[in-house]
């Protein structure tokens, strides 16, 4: 495992952190606007926020072509909207509008854009390993030289899928690339709970795989990681692991009481290693203060359209819930459709009319 | 005598009961100690017995059930808390060609004491992977014992029947049900029998047959009828295997009409056994079909207005049993 | 025109074929490529394709369909060979968390073009392990198609629609059957169309609902039957899911007394489904009531004399339709 | 990880080396046997033979008390006969008899003996491990000093149970022992063409669990690696990883046609490594050839009085297929049992009468 570390910013490092800091900028306001929505009851299921994490998804995806995948996790926010998905069929999802990225039928925890290659947030832990092993496998079936990046958490390495998936990608010399956001917690649980090893790294041995273990507060450091990685799975040279020490400066989901952890805790690491102050600090001397308030205030306005845009957007159509799930033409005489409008018949005159935004209660 | 209690605070009682009287009852699953479980049903139980009997584990689905198969062998009777029904797809083997055949394939050696509690259901948009009731797939798997809790008095009273049983057992208890207040008797040695069913309400104009969050459903849809001048039977199955067939027949002697209703997926669903055990074993007793309700056969959708057309509640329970009675089909 | 095929070399023929029309089919699983499979259903296919194509994995069951499910979102057709039904309980939440509920949740934005083969069944005392049929389960889970070969002919041409399909298909293969011989059609553009059920005989005495290997247990009952001058339709529903309702319905229109059989377990099981759809459809043309054959509610034993006593064959369905047909029930 | 080597023959370990020896001779004739008469038609379903193994399963077991547990594998023989079951109880099983130690309805892969602590062979590949750390958690909530330990072969450390396993018993500390019998093949592929690490033991730091790589041919090697590590585990040191390499001596059944490897390779490894024919050898001053004949004429006629009861033993009752499966008096009124008694009902006026030995068709 080497120690990766960034190097100095010079002329196009500062392009590149001025598109870094864009990004996690974005997501910021982005997530600290979901979670100001959410309390206000305008997006219902839960909601899972990455901020303190914002310079993984964005020093990943810098690397990342729209050809290329990636898979996360129940906490995607950061990493959809790096890879090129835009707020507005984001927020629009969040808020369970037929305008959704996904229609209105995934929510935060099942959000994907496959026109950008993101393959879907998961609502299960370690559900993106296979999927991302197939994407890997799938380029190497296919002859490209796509990609495939899985995101994932500290928890989710002691699920089964993560050793079966990081074996098969190393034996198989897959295009994989294996982006650990260790945030020291896995909801109430932290690390050293569940497990005895410092580094998760160290795990990538037993798998003949290389790693890395690099600052995930530092976008550069990311970005720098992910690009060696990404070079190497480009050109044949298979997988590699990397482990990013990061933090998660929010609860586990949007109203955690977090009793596992003193808020000082917190406190303690975003003052000292908060990823968007880190990159201003870095960047100071190469932009203005105007500069960096017009990162800031583009995003509140592009936060502010979507959020219109989904307000403005109708909800699903209630016989929309009966179709879907098989492929065809709903009116193509297939039997499973059949059946599909069958049902819809049976069930719509007792389908209540509910409010955007009103949470469904189970009753 | 009995107290109010919440659905959740009935399940605590009965965890607290049973470890005090048993030492070998211990408790693992993800995020349940410290915090006390999400809805709160865990609370205390660390505090009052150790963490050494109330476990944090990592999150190794596939490993909690097969250990907990591990220490049921083994002389302890482990309580695995699945976090949500939908994991249970984490530890399939363990739990169907481990815990379920053991002891049939040993011979009869040993014994699998392990019970696993299942949150599941459909409720406030967690969405596709977070709202499933599975429970149909596990009566059609021999070795396994199946209940589902309707209400404070069944959440308590089948959990101590399920920790006590020697065979492995599953507890659905639905997320929606756990801030649910009811009766709860006053017995600290109050248990419900597994195989049995209860009958909520007695009349004979026709049976819903139902378990789960569903009977409350049932129960709501069976005041609506009596606005019809239409008086049902309402039997809570409270065990779905071994299921309790004689308490079926009984009542459907008594009415003659059948409605089965559950939220899990209709097709291939219990209401599916029980449906056609009914036209099989009371053909004669039927004065028209056994009408079959359950969720839409899709993934259940993540907005609310999806979510909420595509299982059934008691508007269309209420009409399908108000057409069934005026032979309107 | 047609020719005689075993069962097993239909299926190869099936992944030839398509393997050719299509370079994005691939084809992985455990002790496939060397050898050529447990039953030779894989011989050949390196040597013609490659070891890139044909792929021996390591014993990573959850790996092998999530990573097939993740090749068939992003542009291949991939096949993964299970070794054992019993095995899917391994990768459990890839299939039905994942490959089921995709499509529908990411609102219709992909397809999940995988086949699942799965060899199942009882024989030659494999053991409770290593013997199960599991398909009702996935009748019950929204989003997966069920395919269930009775013969060469079914063999062949479902192999081929599930791998052309762009859902994801499971396609269970009776173990006892590969060494089966029968016609194939000689048009290697011939597939099964999904969702469609075959009748392999047509009486109108009864009506013998009816797939996978059962079918030919059902036909050998049907010459028994001849004896006793009844004369039956005998229905193959090569499809599971979706489940071909309307042959069901037309086939009780004329025959009026049902049994359905098969050797998955018949608590919760697809003859569930099959009985009570009928009990509530076509209660009208029901002369008696509908009965159901299944495996008993047991894990399969070893010893051959246990392994045979526990589901149906050929006698016991002739007697359940004689005692139907004769009102002796 | 520490590689282990075995200690000169002294007094107390010759009596330990006979000990062992015996036990490796009992397991190959055993085994000898039952490949004898599972071509002969009297054994149904499938068997797994261990021969070459048999001083990973002596010398593990030579460690144990009879209250401590093992789980074992499709390959499970030896294990079986080392931790104490009588060949008696084995070989009815096998020939599927009444009197077999599962009654007849496990067979090779699923025989079992609780009386010894022995908690099954199993047909699931990797399907021990969870059912030991079951048993070592449950020797720590009962606050006993039983050890529980894990046989499994190198293609089940693909697995992801072996993964969350071996994690759990780690950071739990529990008193497990995982011993890897690695035999360089999984049925048909090497693990070459499975994992790219030459040492299994390396995946054990990824749980921070020691680990020891010993020569499984040497049962005095495997016995030290396993004192230790039992030695640990019953004074709360916690699990150990023991990776015992050999070399599996038959096909991967009985009637593999074994196309994946070299006639010659088997021969090179058996002639140079056959771990009784080493034993022996060590043994060779401290025994005379008459002592080393008894132990084989010995096991011989073990297991032809084995073989005579098997045969004189009947075939289960046919209506003990439909109980079993639930705890209980059959006829203590549960409705599971009165279920079971309307199915046997139901299905025995059409139970074939089939002569014991013969292989139920399916048909
Ligand atoms: C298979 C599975 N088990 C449990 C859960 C419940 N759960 C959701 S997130 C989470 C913690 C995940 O921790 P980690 O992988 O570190 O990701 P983080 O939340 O820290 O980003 C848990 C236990 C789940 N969604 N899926
Ligand atoms: C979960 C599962 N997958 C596949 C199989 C089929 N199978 C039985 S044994 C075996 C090879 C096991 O190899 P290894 O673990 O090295 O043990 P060995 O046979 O070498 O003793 C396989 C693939 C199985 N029984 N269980
Ligand atoms: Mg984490
Ligand atoms: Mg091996």
């Amino acid at each position: 495992m080497a120690k990766i570390l960034s190097a100095p910013v010079d002329g196009a490092r500062r392009e590149l952190g001025v598109a870094l800091l864009r990004t996690m900028v974005r997501v910021r306001v982005l997530e600290e606007g979901i979670e100001k929505h959410f309390l206000a009851g305008d997006i219902p299921g839960f909601a899972h926020l990455s901020i303190g994490q914002e310079a993984v998804a964005a020093g990943t995806c810098a690397n990342l072509r729209t050809d290329d995948a990636i898979a996360s996790t129940h906490r995607g926010h950061g990493h959809t909207l790096a890879k090129g998905t835009s707020m507005r069929g984001m927020v629009a999802e969040l808020f369970a509008r037929a305008t959704g990225i996904c229609k209105g039928k995934g929510g935060s925890m099942h959000i994907a854009d496959f026109s950008v290659g993101m393959l879907g947030a998961n609502g299960v832990v370690a559900g993106g390993f296979g999927l991302v092993a197939g994407a890997a496998l799938s380029a190497v079936q296919r002859k490209t030289d796509q990609v495939a990046v899985c995101f994932f958490g500290d928890g989710a390495t002691n699920r089964g899928p993560f050793h079966e998936n990081l074996n098969l990608c190393a034996v198989w010399n897959l295009p994989a690339i294996f982006v650990l956001e260790n945030n020291q917690y896995a909801s109430t649980t932290s690390t050293a709970e569940t497990m005895k090893i410092k580094d998760v790294a160290i795990r990538a041995d037993g798998y003949g795989m290389p790693s890395a273990i690099v600052d995930g507060f530092d976008a550069f450091a990311v970005y720098d990681a992910l690009g060696a990685a990404v070079e190497r799975a480009r050109s044949g040279g298979g997988p590699t692991f990397v482990e990013c020490k990061t933090y998660r400066a929010r609860g586990h989901y949007i109203g955690d009481p977090e009793r596992y952890r003193r808020k000082t805790e917190v406190e303690d690491v975003m003052s000292s290693s908060d990823p968007i102050v880190r990159m201003q600090g870095t960047l100071a001397d190469a932009l203005s203060p105007e500069d960096f308030e017009r990162l800031w205030s583009e995003a509140r306005e592009e936060f502010a359209d979507a959020v219109a845009f989904a307000r403005s957007s109708p909800s699903p159509q209630r016989d929309e819930a009966f179709f879907g799930a098989y492929t065809g033409d709903r009116t193509d005489g297939n039997p499973v459709h059949e059946f599909e409008a069958r049902e819809r018949d049976e069930f719509m005159p007792f389908a209540p009319e509910i409010g955007a935004g009103s949470q469904g209660s189970g009753h | 005598m009995a107290r109010t209690l919440s659905f959740s605070d009935a399940t605590l009682e009965a965890m607290q009961e049973e470890m005090r009287r048993d030492a070998t009852v211990f408790l693992m699953g993800e995020d349940i100690a410290k915090q006390g479980g999400i809805f709160g049903q865990f609370k205390g139980l660390p505090q009052e017995f150790g963490f050494d009997r109330v476990r944090d584990t990592p999150i190794s689905e596939a490993a909690l059930v097969g250990a907990g198969v591990g220490a049921a062998l083994t002389g302890c009777r482990p309580v695995v808390d699945m976090h949500f029904a939908d994991f249970i797809t984490c530890s399939m083997d363990e739990l169907v060609n481990q815990a379920a055949k053991l002891r049939y394939m040993f011979g009869e050696q040993c014994v699998v004491p392990m019970t696993l509690r299942a949150p599941d259901g459909i409720t406030k948009s967690a969405g596709s992977q977070h709202s499933q009731a599975l429970e149909s797939w596990f009566m059609h798997t021999p070795g396994l014992e199946v209940v589902v809790p309707a209400d404070p008095e069944d959440a308590k009273g089948l959990l101590k029947a399920a920790i006590r049983s020697d065979n492995p057992t599953l507890y659905f208890e639905h997320k929606a049900l756990f801030p649910q207040k009811g009766a709860v008797p006053d017995d600290d040695d109050f248990v419900v029998p597994l195989g049995k069913a209860k009958t909520m309400r007695g009349g004979n104009d026709a049976l819903i047959v139902t378990y789960g969050v569903t009977v409350g459903r049932a129960m709501d849809a069976a005041k609506q009828l009596e606005a019809d001048g239409i008086d049902v039977t309402v039997l809570n199955m409270r065990t779905i295997w071994p299921l309790d067939y004689d308490a079926i027949a009984d009542a459907v002697a008594r009415t003659h009409r059948v409605i089965v209703a559950h939220e899990a997926v209709r097709v291939g669903g219990v209401g599916a056994e029980i449906a056609s055990w009914i036209g099989e074993h009371c053909f004669d007793d039927l004065d028209g079909p056994v009408l079959r309700l359950g969720a839409a056969h899709v993934p259940v959708p993540f907005a609310p207005v999806l979510q909420e057309a595509m299982y059934p509640k008691a508007p269309m329970i209420a009409d399908a049993t108000r057409r069934l009675v005026r032979r309107e089909l």
